[in-house]
Formats: C-alpha cells, sequence, structure tokens
C-alpha cells in the first residue's frame, strides 16, 4: 500500500464520516462543523493527486468562506434549532428518498465498473510548450487564462451580480414585515397528503395573499 | 381589345426587387408606425395608408408587367439570396398565374380596410399590426422557399390575433384564442411535413433544400410517404380555408373580429389556405392529391351545403356572412381538388372574386354595426326606405355573392362546378344546389333587414358617406367589370393552370385530365340517319 | 495502487449521501449543506479523472465549479435570510407558495 | 341591316345606365318618357333587324354575331354572341314591342309613386336582361339573360318592399327560380361535358349523337330549369304570389315575356327535343304531361279566385302549359304561336285589370266589382276582347294558337295523345268559364262598390246583433232596479202604516187632554206619512210597470233581430246582397267605398289597351291554318327549326277538332252566363273553398319549408354549434381538465420535486447503463 493509497483512504474516511454527520445532525451548527471536516478531507484527496492550487482553494474559499457564511446565517436567523428527523411529514418521501440514493449509487458504481478508464495515472505535472514540466498552478493558469478565458471573465460577472443579487435580497425593506402566507397543509410528491388536504381554494386564498405581499413591497 | 394589359416589358430585366417591396414596403410602414409617437394621431392612419396605397401600387405594376403568355414563376430573381446556405434557406419571391391575383387582391384590399374603418380605441398599434399583416400575408403569396413560406403563414396569426382579440366585438378573446390555437395546431404538423419532405429529398440527392420549385420536380419521396406528408399540410391549409369539420373558428373569429379585421380575414386570409392547396397541395404532391381528391371534393360539397344551412338559419347577419364563406370556399375547395384545367382556373377566379363579394359585404355589415350598433337581423328591418344607396350597394354584392351571371361571383362558380361536373357529374350536380340555397340565406337575410317597415333607429339610419361610397365604388366597379369581361384575369391564371395540370399529369401515373367529349356538328341533319350511338359519357 | 477508480467511488458515495439528505433534511441551511456535498462529489470526479486522464481540463473544471457554488451560496443563503426574516423557523416544507 | 342587332340590347342598357344616374332628377314623367323611348328604340332595331334577316336567303337566316370571348378557360370556351335568326327575331319583336307599349302604361300606372324613376330603371334593366337572353348564342349567355330576369322580377316583384308580403313574393319568385337554375345550369355543365361545346347550333347539330341516357337528362334538366322561368307544376308556385308587383310588371314580366322564356329555351334547343321525339319518347311525354298537367291544375284554381289579379296569374300558369305542351308534342311553331297571341291577350288583361285596380282606389277584389262596362268604356271594350280571345272564340287570336295545339296532342296519336288532347280540352272550356266569370263579375252587372260584401254583410250582422243584445241586457237591468225601488217603497207603505195604527191606539188609551192633543198630534203626522207614503208606492209602481215594458220591448227586439238573422237568406243568385236590418252597421270601408267613384284611366294607359286589343284580335292571321300559304309563322321559323312539322291528321279531322274546341269554349260561356249573368244557379257550388286553396298544395310547401325544413337547418346549426364546435370546446377542456389534474403533481414542495429529478436521474443512469452495456 503506497503512501498515495493510505492518505487517499484515510482522507476518505474522513469525508465520509463528514458527510454521514452533514446529513445525520440535527442542529445545524454541527451540520456545519461536519461539513467543514468533509471539506477539508476533500482537500485532502485533492493534494493526494497533486492538485495544490485546488486544494488551496478549496480550504479558502469552501471552508473558510463558505462554511463560515453559512454559520453566520445560522447565528443572525436564530434557526439554530435542532430538527426532528424521525418525523417525515411527506408521506413515501424517505423510503423513496433512500431508494433514489441507493439507486444513484447502485448505477454509478455499475456505470464506473463498465466504463473503464483507460488513461495513464500520472503527474499531471506534464511538460509545457517548452518542454520543461511547469508547476500546477502554472498549467492551471494558462488554462484558465488562454483557451477558457471568456469563461473566466463570464465567472467574474457572475460573482458580481451574485453578490448585488445577494445585497438586494437580504436588503431590509422599509416597514413591517409581512409573514409569509400560511400554507395550512402539505402534499407529497403524490403519494398522498399529510394534514387536511389541500384545497384550490386555500390555494387560491394563498396565491392572493401572495400577490397582496407583492404590492405592498 | 386586351393589348392595353399587355405586359410592358419583360419580367427579366427586371433591376428594381419589386417582389421584395411588397413584403418591405408595408412592414417598414409598421416600423415608422410604431415609432412615430402615440399622440400624433393623424400620423399613424397616413403613415399605414401611404404604406399600404404604395404596396397596392406596385401590385398594380406587377399585374401589368405581367406576362400573360408564360405559365411559369416571373419575376424571380435568378440569384436568390442565400439566407442560411447550410439549410439551403434563400429569399425566393416570385409570382405566377395563380398567386399573382391574389397579390393584387391583398394589395387592393388593405388600403381599402384603412380608408373604410376607424378603430374604436388605439389607433397606433391597430394600424402598425394591420399593415404588418400585409406583409405577411404577401410574404406568403410568393415565397417560393417553404421555410419561408412557413415563417409567413405563422407570422400572419400574429397581427390578426391582436386585431380581432383587441379592436373586436362581444367574445373576442375567446374566438382570437380559438383563432389562433385551430391555425397553430394545423401548422404545427405542416412543419413536420416539410421537414420530412426536405430530409427526403436530401436523402435522394444529398442537396438540402427549401425551393419548392426543386422540392417538387424531384417528387423524391415514396408514395405512402408523400400521402402522409400531404395530409399534413392538407390539414393546415384545411384549418385555414376552412374545410368542413374544421371551420368552427371562422364564424366566431368573422363576427367578433373589427370589421377592417373581418374583411381582411375572408378577403385575404382565407386564401392562404386555398393558395396553399395549390402551390403546396397539387403542386408538391401530385400523386397524393390526385389519390385524395375524392375525399377533398365531398368535403368541399359538404361545406357549400353546410355552410348554406348553418347561414340560414343565422340570427347575426354577420355570422350570416360568416358561414356564407364557408360554404364558398366549399366551393374552391370542389374546383381544386376537381383537378380540370377549368375548374382550377375558377378556384383562382373565385379566390378573387370571393374576397371582393365577401370583402364588401363585410364592409358594408360593418358599417351597419357602426350605425346600429346591433348585427342581430331581428333587430334590423326597413332600413332600403331610410338608406336606399346603402341598400343598392348590398343588393349588387349580395347578388355577386350569390352568384348572378353578369356579376363576378358568377364565373368562377360557374368554371368550378363545370370543371367539377367533367372528373364526378354526381359530385358536381349536388354541389350546384349551393346556388339555390345561396339565394335562399341572402335574400331572407336581406329581405328582414331591408325590406318591411322601418321602426324605431331602423327609420334613420344614415345612408353611405362619400368616404364610405370611396370604398365601395372601386369593389363595385371591379365585381362588375369581372362578371362581364373576366378574360383579362383567365387568361393570365390560365397558363399557370395548364402548367399545373401538366406538372400532375407528368407526376402522376396513370392520371390523365378528365376532359369534355367533343362531337362535331354534322353539316345538315339527315331524318332518316342511323343514330350513332356516343359511349356512355359519365 | 491507487487508481481513478476509487476516486470515482468515493465520489458516488459522497453524492448519493448528499442527495439523500437533500430528499430527507427539511431545514434549508442544512440543504444547502447537502448540495455542497454533492458538488464536492462532483469535483472529486474531475479530480480523480483529471489526474488519471492527464489532462488539466479537469482541474480547470473544478475551479469553475467552485466559483459557481461560491455564488450559489451566496444567493442562496439571501435568500433564506429574506425568507427566514418573514417567517422564523421555516422549513422547505413550508414553503410552497409555488403549488399548481 | 342585320347588324342593327346590336342596337337591341344596347337602347335599354343605354336607357338604364342613364336612369341610374340621372333618373332621380329627370323625376316624372321625364324618366318614364326616357324609358319607353330606350325600349322603342329596341323595337325599332328589331324591325329593321327583321327586315335584313327577311333579305336574306332562307338557308342563311342563322347568323351568329360575336362581341367578345366571355369565359375561357382549357376546352370551355363561350363569347358573348347574338344568335340572330327567325325565332330569336320574332321573340326580340314582341319582347320589344309589348315591352314599349308597357313603358308607357306604366307612365301612367306609376303615377305618383316616390321610386318612379327606380322603377323604369328596373323596367329597362328588365328588357335588357330579356333580349339577352333571347339573342344569346349558348346556354351560359341565354342563362345571364335568364338570371337578369329573375334579378329584375325579384325586384319588381318586392317594389313596394315597405309590405312584408310583397318582399316575401320577391324573395319566393327569386328563390323558386333558383330551383330551376340548378336545372339549367347542370344541363350546361352535362352539354359541356357530353357535346364539348354549349352552343345552340352544335347542340342541335350534334343531337343526334347522343347516348340515350344522355339526351334525355339534358333535355329533363333543362325542362327542370323551364318548371321554374315558365312555372310549371311543381315549381309554379312563385307565379301567383308574384303578382305583388304593380301590375305593369305582371303584365310584361309575369305574362307576356319572362314566363315564355323556358318555352322559347325549349324551342332554341329543338334539335335535342326532336331527338327525343324520334327516339326516347317517354322524354317528351313526359314534357307534354307537365303541360296539360299545368294547365289543368291551375285552371281549377283559377275558376275560385276572388282577385282580379290572381285569376289572371292562375290562367297564365295554364296557358304556359299550352305552350309547353306543344313543345312536349314537338310542334314548336304552335308553341310561338299561342306564345305570341298569349303575349298580346294576356298582357291586355293585366293591363286591363291594372287599369281596373287603378281606377277602383286599389281594391283587388272581383266581389266588389260590378257594372263598370260604362263607367270604364275603354277599358272594358279591350278587355272583352281580349276575354274573348283568351276564351277561344273564333276569329280572336286565341282560337288559333289554342287549337292548333290541341290539334298537335291529337297528332300525337294513340291513347296518349288523345288523353293530352281531351285534357287540354276540358282546359279550354274552364279557361273560358273562369275568364267569363270574370268579366261579368267585374264589367257586367250592377254597380255594387259601395254595397258591402259577403263578409262585411256578415260583420254588420254581428255588430247589429250585439248592439240587439246590449239593448236588452241594460234594459233588463234597468227593470230590475225598478222593481226593488217599488218593493222598498211598499215596505215603507207598511212601516207607515203600523206607525198610524200605533198612535191611534196610543191616541184610544190617552188618559188626559194633554196627552190627547199630543197623541193627536202624532196621528196627524202618522197619517200624512201613510199619505205620502201612498203616493211613493204608486209612482214606483209605474215606474216599475214602465221598466217592464222597456224591458219586455227590447228583449222582443233582440229576439226579432235573432229571428231576422236566422231567417236570413242568401239572395237568389243576381239579387243585390244587402245587409238588410242591420244595413246601419256595416264597416265604415263600406262607407269609404261608396264615396268613390271609378274612372277611366289616362291615355297613357288606354292607348296600349287599344293597340293590344287590335293585335289580339289580328294576332291570328299569323298562321292561319286553312291553306299552306297562309302558314307565315310556320314559314317565317324554318331555319331556326330542325324539321318540318307534317300533321298526320285529316283535313275533316281538323275541323271536327275545331268544332269541339269552339263547342267547349261555348259551353264554358254559357255556363258563366248561367251562373254569374242571369245567376240560375249559385257560385259557391263550383267556387269550392280548396280551389280558392290552390288545393292547398302551396300551403302544403310553405308549411313543410316552415317546418320540417326550417327544422331541418336549425338542426344543422345546431349540430354546428354543439356537435362539430363541441368537439373543439371539448378538446380544449380536456387539455385543461388533464392540466388541473396534473396540477396536483406540483405540490411546491422543493423536496418532492427534488425527489423527482433524483428518480428521473436514476431512470436516465439506468437507460445510459442499458445502453452502454447494449
Amino acid at each position: 500500500m503506497s503512501l498515495q493509497l493510505f492518505s487517499f483512504l484515510v482522507a476518505g474516511v474522513v469525508v465520509l464520516t463528514g458527510s454521514l454527520g452533514v446529513v445525520m445532525a440535527k442542529h445545524p451548527v454541527h451540520a456545519a462543523l461536519f461539513l467543514i471536516q468533509t471539506l477539508f478531507g476533500v482537500a485532502v484527496e485533492f493534494l493526494v493527486v497533486e492538485a495544490h492550487f485546488l486544494a488551496a482553494i478549496q480550504v479558502i474559499v469552501y471552508a473558510g468562506a463558505i462554511v463560515i457564511l453559512f454559520l453566520f446565517v445560522i447565528m443572525l436567523l436564530g434557526v439554530d434549532n435542532a430538527e426532528d428527523l424521525s418525523v417525515e411529514p411527506i408521506i413515501g418521501q424517505r423510503p423513496l428518498a433512500f431508494v433514489g440514493g441507493a439507486a444513484i449509487l447502485g448505477l454509478l458504481l455499475a456505470i464506473i465498473n463498465s466504463a473503464g478508464i483507460t488513461g495513464v495515472p500520472g503527474n499531471v505535472d506534464a511538460p509545457g510548450p517548452t518542454g520543461e514540466v511547469l508547476p500546477n498552478v502554472n498549467q492551471l493558469a494558462e488554462s484558465i487564462f488562454t483557451e477558457q478565458v471568456f469563461a473566466f471573465e463570464v465567472t467574474g460577472i457572475l460573482l458580481t451580480v451574485a453578490v448585488v443579487g445577494a445585497v438586494v435580497m437580504a436588503r431590509r425593506i422599509p416597514g413591517a414585515l409581512q409573514p409569509l402566507p400560511d400554507i395550512p397543509a402539505i402534499s407529497g410528491f403524490g403519494f398522498g397528503s399529510t394534514g387536511d388536504t389541500d384545497t384550490d381554494g386555500d390555494a387560491d386564498a394563498a396565491m392572493a395573499a401572495g400577490d397582496e405581499q407583492g404590492d405592498d413591497s | 381589345m386586351t393589348n392595353f394589359l399587355v405586359a410592358a416589358e419583360s419580367s427579366a430585366e427586371l433591376s428594381f426587387p419589386v417582389l421584395t417591396s411588397l413584403i418591405v414596403v408595408p412592414f417598414l410602414g409598421a416600423v415608422l408606425v410604431a415609432l412615430v409617437p402615440k399622440a400624433r394621431v393623424e400620423a399613424h392612419r397616413l403613415i399605414a395608408l401611404m404604406a399600404s396605397v404604395i404596396t397596392g401600387a406596385l401590385s398594380v405594376w406587377v399585374l401589368l408587367t405581367f406576362d400573360r403568355t408564360d405559365g411559369g414563376f416571373q419575376f424571380r430573381s435568378d440569384d436568390p439570396n442565400v439566407w442560411i446556405e447550410s439549410l439551403g434557406i434563400r429569399w425566393d419571391l416570385a409570382v405566377d398565374g395563380i398567386s399573382l391575383f391574389l397579390v393584387v387582391l391583398t394589395g387592393f384590399l388593405f388600403p381599402l380596410a384603412i380608408i373604410g374603418v376607424k378603430p374604436e380605441h388605439s389607433p397606433k398599434s391597430y394600424f402598425a399590426w394591420i399593415i404588418l399583416l400585409e406583409a405577411g400575408v404577401m410574404g406568403v403569396f410568393m415565397s417560393l422557399d417553404l421555410f419561408f413560406f412557413f415563417v409567413f403563414f405563422e407570422v400572419v396569426l400574429v397581427p390578426m390575433y391582436f386585431l380581432i382579440g383587441t379592436w373586436g366585438h362581444g367574445n373576442r378573446i375567446y374566438a382570437a384564442t380559438k383563432f389562433f390555437l385551430f391555425t397553430m395546431f394545423g401548422s404545427a404538423l405542416m412543419m413536420i411535413g416539410i421537414l420530412a419532405i426536405v430530409f427526403f429529398h436530401e436523402s435522394a440527392t444529398g442537396i438540402v433544400t427549401f425551393d419548392v420549385v426543386a422540392l417538387a420536380e424531384g417528387q423524391n419521396w415514396g408514395v405512402d410517404a408523400g400521402r402522409w406528408i400531404f395530409l399534413s399540410f392538407v390539414l393546415a391549409f384545411s384549418v385555414k380555408v376552412p374545410v368542413f369539420p374544421v371551420h368552427t373558428w371562422l364564424p366566431d373569429a368573422h363576427t367578433e373580429a373589427p370589421t377592417a379585421g373581418s374583411v381582411i380575414l375572408a378577403g385575404v386570409m382565407l386564401k392562404l389556405g386555398t393558395y396553399g392547396f395549390f402551390r403546396f397541395g397539387l403542386y408538391l404532391f401530385p400523386e397524393a392529391a390526385t389519390w385524395f381528391a375524392p375525399v377533398l371534393m365531398i368535403l368541399g360539397t359538404v361545406g357549400i351545403l353546410y355552410g348554406a344551412a348553418a347561414a340560414t338559419v343565422q340570427k347575426d347577419l354577420k355570422r350570416l356572412v360568416a358561414y356564407s364563406s364557408v360554404a364558398h370556399l366549399g366551393f374552391i375547395v370542389l374546383g381544386t381538388f376537381a383537378i380540370t384545367t377549368e375548374s382550377l382556373t375558377g378556384s383562382v377566379v373565385q379566390m378573387v372574386n370571393h374576397g371582393l363579394s365577401t370583402g364588401a359585404l363585410f364592409f358594408l355589415v360593418g358599417w351597419m354595426y357602426e350605425r346600429r350598433h346591433t348585427r342581430q337581423i331581428a333587430e334590423l328591418g326597413g332600413l332600403q326606405k331610410a338608406a336606399p344607396v346603402f341598400a343598392a350597394m348590398f343588393t349588387l354584392v349580395m347578388l355577386s355573392s350569390i352568384g348572378l351571371p353578369g356579376l363576378n361571383g358568377f364565373v368562377g362558380e360557374f368554371l368550378i362546378l363545370l370543371g367539377a361536373f367533367v372528373a364526378n357529374p354526381w359530385i358536381a350536380s349536388v354541389a350546384a344546389t349551393g346556388v339555390i340555397f345561396a339565394a335562399v340565406y341572402l335574400l331572407w337575410a336581406y329581405q328582414r333587414v331591408f325590406h318591411g317597415k322601418a321602426e324605431g333607429d331602423n327609420a334613420t339610419m344614415e345612408d353611405l358617406r362619400p368616404n364610405e361610397l370611396l370604398v365601395l365604388f372601386p369593389m363595385i366597379v371591379l365585381i362588375i367589370f369581372l362578371g362581364v369581361y373576366p378574360k383579362p384575369m383567365i387568361e393570365r391564371i390560365e397558363p399557370s393552370i395548364e402548367v399545373l395540370v401538366a406538372h400532375i399529369d407528368a407526376n402522376v401515373d396513370g392520371w390523365t385530365e378528365p376532359t369534355a367529349d367533343v362531337l362535331v356538328a354534322e353539316e345538315s341533319h339527315d331524318e332518316g340517319e342511323e343514330e350513332e350511338e356516343e359511349g356512355e359519357s359519365e | 495502487m491507487l487508481t481513478p477508480t476509487y476516486y470515482l467511488v468515493l465520489s458516488a458515495l459522497v453524492f448519493s449521501i448528499g442527495a439523500v439528505g437533500v430528499l430527507v433534511r427539511r431545514n434549508p441551511l442544512v440543504m444547502f449543506m447537502c448540495v455542497e456535498l454533492m458538488l464536492n462529489a462532483v469535483n472529486l470526479t474531475f479530480i480523480g479523472l483529471a489526474w488519471g486522464l492527464n489532462d488539466i481540463g479537469g482541474q480547470v473544471s473544478v475551479f469553475f465549479v467552485m466559483v459557481v457554488a461560491a455564488a450559489e451560496v451566496v444567493v442562496g443563503l439571501a435568500i433564506v435570510v429574506a425568507i427566514m426574516r418573514r417567517r422564523d423557523g421555516a422549513t422547505a416544507d413550508d414553503l410552497s407558495v409555488l403549488r399548481g | 341591316m342585320v347588324d342593327f342587332v346590336y342596337l337591341v340590347p344596347l337602347f335599354p342598357l343605354l336607357g338604364f345606365i342613364s336612369l341610374m344616374l340621372v333618373g332621380r332628377r329627370l323625376g316624372e314623367p321625364a324618366a318614364g318618357y326616357l324609358a319607353t323611348a330606350a325600349c322603342g328604340g329596341a323595337f325599332a332595331s328589331t324591325v329593321v333587324t327583321f327586315f335584313g334577316i327577311r333579305g336574306l336567303e332562307e338557308e342563311e337566316r342563322q347568323v351568329t354575331k360575336t362581341l367578345f370571348n366571355w369565359v375561357i378557360a382549357g376546352d370551355f370556351g363561350v363569347d358573348v354572341a347574338f344568335l340572330v335568326d327567325p325565332l330569336s327575331v320574332a321573340m326580340m319583336l314582341f319582347v320589344t314591342g309589348i315591352g314599349t307599349l308597357i313603358h308607357l302604361y306604366s307612365v301612367g300606372y306609376m303615377h305618383g309613386d316616390p321610386n318612379f324613376s327606380k322603377f323604369f330603371i328596373y323596367l329597362n334593366m328588365f328588357v335588357f336582361s330579356m333580349l339577352i337572353l333571347v339573342l344569346g348564342d349558348n346556354l351560359l349567355l341565354t342563362f345571364l339573360g335568364w338570371e337578369g330576369v329573375g334579378a329584375c322580377s325579384y325586384f319588381l316583384v318586392s317594389f313596394w318592399f315597405t309590405e312584408e308580403k310583397n318582399a316575401m313574393a320577391g324573395k319566393k319568385a327569386f328563390v323558386t327560380n333558383r330551383v330551376g337554375d340548378w336545372g339549367f345550369m347542370v344541363a350546361t355543365f352535362l352539354a359541356f361535358a357530353t357535346i364539348g361545346s354549349i352552343d345552340y347550333l352544335t347542340i342541335n347539330g350534334t343531337a343526334a349523337q347522343l347516348s340515350t341516357p344522355v339526351l334525355a337528362a339534358l333535355i329533363l334538366l333543362l325542362f327542370v330549369g323551364v318548371m321554374g322561368k315558365s312555372a310549371q307544376f311543381p315549381l309554379y308556385l312563385w307565379l301567383p304570389d308574384a303578382m305583388a308587383g304593380p301590375t305593369p310588371v305582371s303584365a310584361l314580366i309575369h305574362a307576356a315575356t319572362m314566363v315564355t322564356s323556358g318555352v322559347y329555351l325549349l324551342t332554341r334547343v329543338n334539335g335535342l327535343i326532336y331527338e327525343a321525339l324520334l327516339h326516347a319518347q317517354w322524354v317528351t311525354n313526359i314534357i307534354a304531361w307537365v303541360g296539360v298537367g299545368t294547365a289543368f291544375f291551375a285552371a281549377t284554381i283559377a275558376i275560385a279566385q276572388t282577385d282580379i289579379k290572381k285569376v289572371l296569374a292562375y290562367s297564365t300558369v295554364s296557358q304556359l302549359g299550352y305552350m309547353v305542351l306543344a313543345v312536349g308534342s314537338g310542334v314548336f311553331v304552335a308553341a310561338i304561336f299561342h306564345m305570341i297571341t298569349h303575349a298580346f291577350f294576356k298582357a291586355l288583361l293585366f293591363l286591363g285589370s291594372g287599369s281596373v285596380i287603378h281606377g277602383m282606389d286599389d281594391d283587388q277584389d272581383m266581389r266588389r266589382y260590378g257594372g263598370l262596362r260604362k263607367l270604364m268604356p275603354i277599358t272594358s271594350a279591350t278587355f272583352i276582347i281580349g276575354w274573348l280571345a283568351i276564351a277561344g272564340v273564333p276569329p280572336f287570336a286565341g282560337f288559333w294558337s289554342k287549337d292548333e295545339i290541341l290539334l298537335s296532342a291529337w297528332d300525337l296519336g294513340g291513347l296518349n295523345g288523345k288523353l293530352l288532347w281531351f285534357f287540354g280540352l276540358i282546359t279550354a272550356l274552364m279557361t273560358a268559364f273562369y275568364m267569363s266569370r270574370q268579366v261579368f263579375m267585374t264589367f257586367y252587372g250592377d254597380y255594387r262598390f259601395g254595397d258591402p260584401d259577403a263578409d262585411e254583410v256578415d260583420e254588420a250582422w254581428a255588430a247589429y246583433l250585439a248592439h240587439a243584445q246590449d239593448a236588452k241586457l241594460e234594459a233588463g237591468t234597468a227593470a230590475d232596479d225598478a222593481i226593488e225601488a217599488h218593493t222598498k217603497a211598499v215596505a215603507a207603505l207598511e212601516t207607515a202604516r203600523e206607525a198610524y195604527v200605533d198612535a191611534q191606539i196610543e191616541l184610544s188609551q190617552a188618559a188626559d187632554e194633554e196627552a190627547t192633543v199630543a197623541a193627536q198630534k202624532v196621528v196627524d203626522a202618522k197619517s200624512t206619512a201613510v199619505d205620502k207614503a201612498e203616493a211613493a208606492e204608486e209612482k214606483a209602481q209605474a215606474a216599475r210597470d214602465e221598466a217592464g215594458a222597456v224591458a219586455k220591448a227590447a228583449s222582443q227586439a233582440d229576439a226579432d233581430a235573432r229571428s231576422e238573422a236566422s231567417r236570413r237568406v242568401e239572395p237568389a243568385p243576381g239579387e243585390q246582397l244587402t245587409a238588410g236590418a242591420a244595413s246601419e252597421f256595416v264597416p265604415a270601408a263600406v262607407k269609404q267605398r261608396a264615396e268613390h267613384h271609378p274612372h277611366e284611366s289616362n291615355w297613357q294607359m288606354t292607348t296600349p289597351l287599344v293597340v293590344l286589343a287590335v293585335l289580339s284580335i289580328f294576332g291570328g292571321l299569323l298562321n292561319l291554318p286553312f291553306t299552306s300559304d297562309l302558314h307565315f309563322l310556320e314559314h317565317w321559323l324554318e331555319p331556326s327549326i330542325v324539321f318540318e312539322h307534317k300533321f298526320a291528321a285529316s283535313g275533316l279531322t281538323k275541323w271536327i277538332l275545331a268544332i269541339v274546341s269552339i263547342v267547349a269554349g261555348g259551353i264554358g260561356i254559357m255556363g258563366a252566363v248561367m251562373i254569374y249573368l242571369k245567376h240560375n244557379a249559385d257560385p259557391k257550388k263550383i267556387e269550392k273553398p280548396i280551389l280558392l286553396d290552390a288545393w292547398g298544395y302551396d300551403r302544403a310547401v310553405s308549411a313543410f319549408m316552415g317546418g320540417p325544413g326550417a327544422k331541418m337547418f336549425e338542426g344543422i346549426a345546431w349540430l354546428d354549434a354543439n356537435i362539430v364546435d363541441g368537439m373543439v370546446n371539448g378538446t380544449g377542456s380536456f387539455v385543461r381538465g388533464s392540466g388541473s389534474a396534473v396540477r396536483r403533481l406540483q405540490s411546491g414542495l422543493v423536496r418532492s420535486y427534488a425527489l423527482g429529478i433524483t428518480l428521473g436521474s436514476v431512470a436516465l443512469l439506468a437507460w445510459f447503463l442499458v445502453r452502454v452495456a447494449a
């Protein structure tokens, strides 16, 4: 067992336990912490195949920025109350979710099995145009700023737009806040419903309420 | 005697793209109307009128320079502008005897529709839509490229949808939606048909083209495939015509449409379907057309009788005229699929004539509605006393619609029935009873509306105004002229019909045009002569 | 010997766990986290194959995925904030205004 | 000179156009004279053309004059071309000639009409169309004229359109004719399909080459057209109703010219009919029997009509039946001969009736006429000439032509021919009868316009009885009141007497003087009261007796009136019908009529009457049967008619038949004399209500069209709105319905959607896998 494989397996266990933790943690804060674990694990996996730059980005952007953002939101809104995972309001959702997840897993594995990756694993630090072997970061940079430069520019725009959008969305609207319309009933994906059955009347009322709200804002 | 209409110059020498202008001028007019600020009310109408009059003048110029001895496509650019090279889509316009008069009719009716009726509100968008519609209609009649044909065929829906939906009466939204959905439904299948024949052609010749002429000459599809694709085209056109039983959008659309909308709908837009039967039915699918001809002849005949019967009991005058359109268009369908030179010529003649007479009828009914604010026959009566000129005009147009010899309506109807009789005497004999019903429903309506004693508002109805007379006058002149002397029209149509029939003859095995027996008179009659038995001719 | 297949299997596992998480959890924030899990799973695939096929393109893709993920989180969280401000403690199931 | 034929239709056309442009400004009577001049010009041109044709060799007397190509498409080609031959010239002569006379007449007749000029627009247009019909060298051009005259007939019948009845009649005429036009059109198609041409010369020339079914179909389809235009059973319905139009119209269009165009058409295609006579006689038999049947049928109806124009209308139908019979017998000359003489005398009769109607304040009911001979001398004299002509009295025009038709029917031979002849003869008898009836009712007898007719007398009696009954009831009530009043008075007297007796008893028991005096006063007072009451009672009794007497008298008067009414007998024939005791109660209209003074018409109206009367007398000279040299018309028409008819019947038979028909006419006239002049029998025995109702046929057809026919149309409209459109709307609601069913899936739950996505991707992945594995 090479060091490479060993590192992969260790990090893999970290990733898997972390992701299971995200899914199973009742408390969102815990879930966020598990997410950090996972992301670190993934960063390690990146390192294993010598994607140094991406590993760094992974830690900085994901663990450093995104998860912190999650935690900020949790704190800011005080939505840190635990979720009761033993209850499932939508009938049939959970079993079907497991079936679907398992099916996806099985099918992906089957595809992986049948696909047969034929490339030569190795160092992506391939020789550059001048024949010298360039570091990973240089290669990445060259690709991004030459072939993919248009996409890169677009991502820049995307981020700007996203920031503006986020500001607009999260901006506090003057005046009293209107509560969201109360939706009394929840019905599943055609598998029956909980609570009282939804009727058109309710839906219309809800729509009407939504309209009013829109007018006010 | 007809030399004054002889082409002044050969179409090949044309340097000015006149056909393109026929589409571009109204289109630019529409854009211009849209750009002029809303406040300048009179400008919209003026611009629309100018654009349509220029278009009309250009179409008349096309008519005058048209070479009446040539049955092929004229004014066609030798090197059509390629639009999308890889798909073989080209801006390829031309007219022949079949489309010529429809183009002229379009150019003729639109200015009248713009002069004749003012919209009740929002004139700006109204005029913009109307002349945009003209551009679309012109495009349909002149495109030889299936792609552009289809685009124009769909484009015309939008202005008409808004004209009915915005400026219509009563139940206008329902009518507009019905109109739109019906026609969309039909043309959706046609699009598949178009793609199918293009692919068939491509797999046989390796050339991707939407050129109708190339496709029609190639006939690169099997018999069965051709029949199925023909059906998809026929469905699209049948809805547009409309052929029984997909006609029900028509009474609603006609009734609820504003007057100009009804005039254009009846005068021009219904012809998109019948024109389609010619160009994209008979010409493109000769085999399938001859194979389905009996069914379509029967449907046409059913349309004639059914439309007449339904018209008889209508209580709404405009709806009655709308149903009469169903009957008249039934004649055209019958003539188209009888596939004899006479009936095909008659069908084209009838297209033009129906546009004139029913267009005029819709004008009159519309003006009546403007004055009396009702179309209910029961609420009208005795109008002849108050409005004698109105009544006289109505009478003349009505008689043309009934098919009185000497007026234009008769010529087409007669040729259609004559040709159809040669092809199938029984169907033609049944269809000919339509002339009885036409008299029944129109005269009865006339009696209830114009005869009798006038009461209330009917007694004081205003007679025709000068501008209305101005609109009617050219129509009336044509109604009489084309009835008395239809030769200038027929002699331009016929060469193209002969080309079409020859095309069908060449492409369908075992089909020849049904023709009449010709007996020659003997010099003198001899009483004792043996009777010469002529074979059973029917 | 480490092969790209290992990466693919790990990716498949994480992806499935994330998918189940999205389906099962009701807290919108946690759902978001599960979506992040799935994205990371995809990133693992990219990285593994970039290595396996010796092509830098896979890494470039990961880079873009991260950018998009960041943008998505920013906007998504803004939406969650906007919703939560109007209704405290709402779960994903409470938000069914778009019901037909 | 033949080229003058172009002028013939041109004159009325110019008249039509100029009247249309300036007619209203010309006004009355200039517009009328302009129209008359236009028609007269056409007549003059026709005369010139006539001499032109006469100047040609007999073989060359069929000239085709082409104006321009009309409709040409494919193998079909037809010109606007005139066929000038003896037949068309003969027809044109009387169309324009009689037309001119009737134009002149109309100037007088339409005097004062607000639409005076419009009338002449239509009239000129009619003449133009009629000439096109006559001159057309092919079926289609004839059809143009055919429809043109139909349209003019429509305009003119509904000329006074404010009356619902007139409008209805105009429409009926047009629509019924359209049924016939269907036959005409299909015949044209058939001619083209089997002959390749629709001009008459070709059709007649190739008739021998046609197969029998085609020949039969061609003739019978044309005959359907003829049934419409020439008002043959079963399409004759429109003609009697068409009398709603102004009378000159009835004379010109519905008697002399337009209605004969069917017969003209059949004569035009005589080559076909001749062929049918030779090889398919059943076809001509159908024509002959329809003709004679119509003649007979219409004559029975004419017997009972009370409207002066209706009699003439049914008479026209009947006479047209004769002409059709002649055609069906193959004797075209007789048909044309009768057409011409009929045009003379029927136009005369119609114009005469118009003159009468004009003089009688637009009243058309013959029962109110009588004794007009002295009041309208010219009208009655000319009318009587017309009557003698139509009744078949020699030597008037009608006798010769009718006799020839009867002879031709007889000449067909066999039982068939004899039966045709017999029915024709009976019809002749009836014709003589009903025409005599009309003449006697109108011009003979007493002047009774101011007298009430039977209905009005009934009305008067009803009013009289009602009045008597009212009087009786009133008197009865008054008597009852008087009795009651008397009873009350008696009661009051009783009370007063009792009070007096009481007062006397009081007096007798009075204790002291003072009381006695007081009681005495009371007694006195009571005594006065009794006296008063007695007086009142007496008065009341007198009143009661009087009221009783009045009531009795009123009751008696009522009873008298009733018995009078019950004893009211129909006046003996010829005796003046009077209201008798009820004469005070006749309707006001009668009085109005009584104040009206019938007058002879103006010169514009009487001149045509005189001219036509002369023609009716001498019209027979056209074709006298005595020697071949006198067959002017026959010789004239020879070039137009395919073969020469030689009567098989011997000279003796001819004479016998002629005498028989004279006798039949005489019987008819004598019958009418007995009934309507001498009043030897009750006319009611002959004028059956069912005859007045035209055997109920018209009503049955109307009922059918208004009932099941309308129902069928309604049904189709219902079908359209509900089934056909219903399917369309059904498709719409199906889409909407399924949409709202599917809508439930759209729960709005993010996680449900996510599950959907998951399951979808599972399916996709599975599909990939299968594809890869396969």
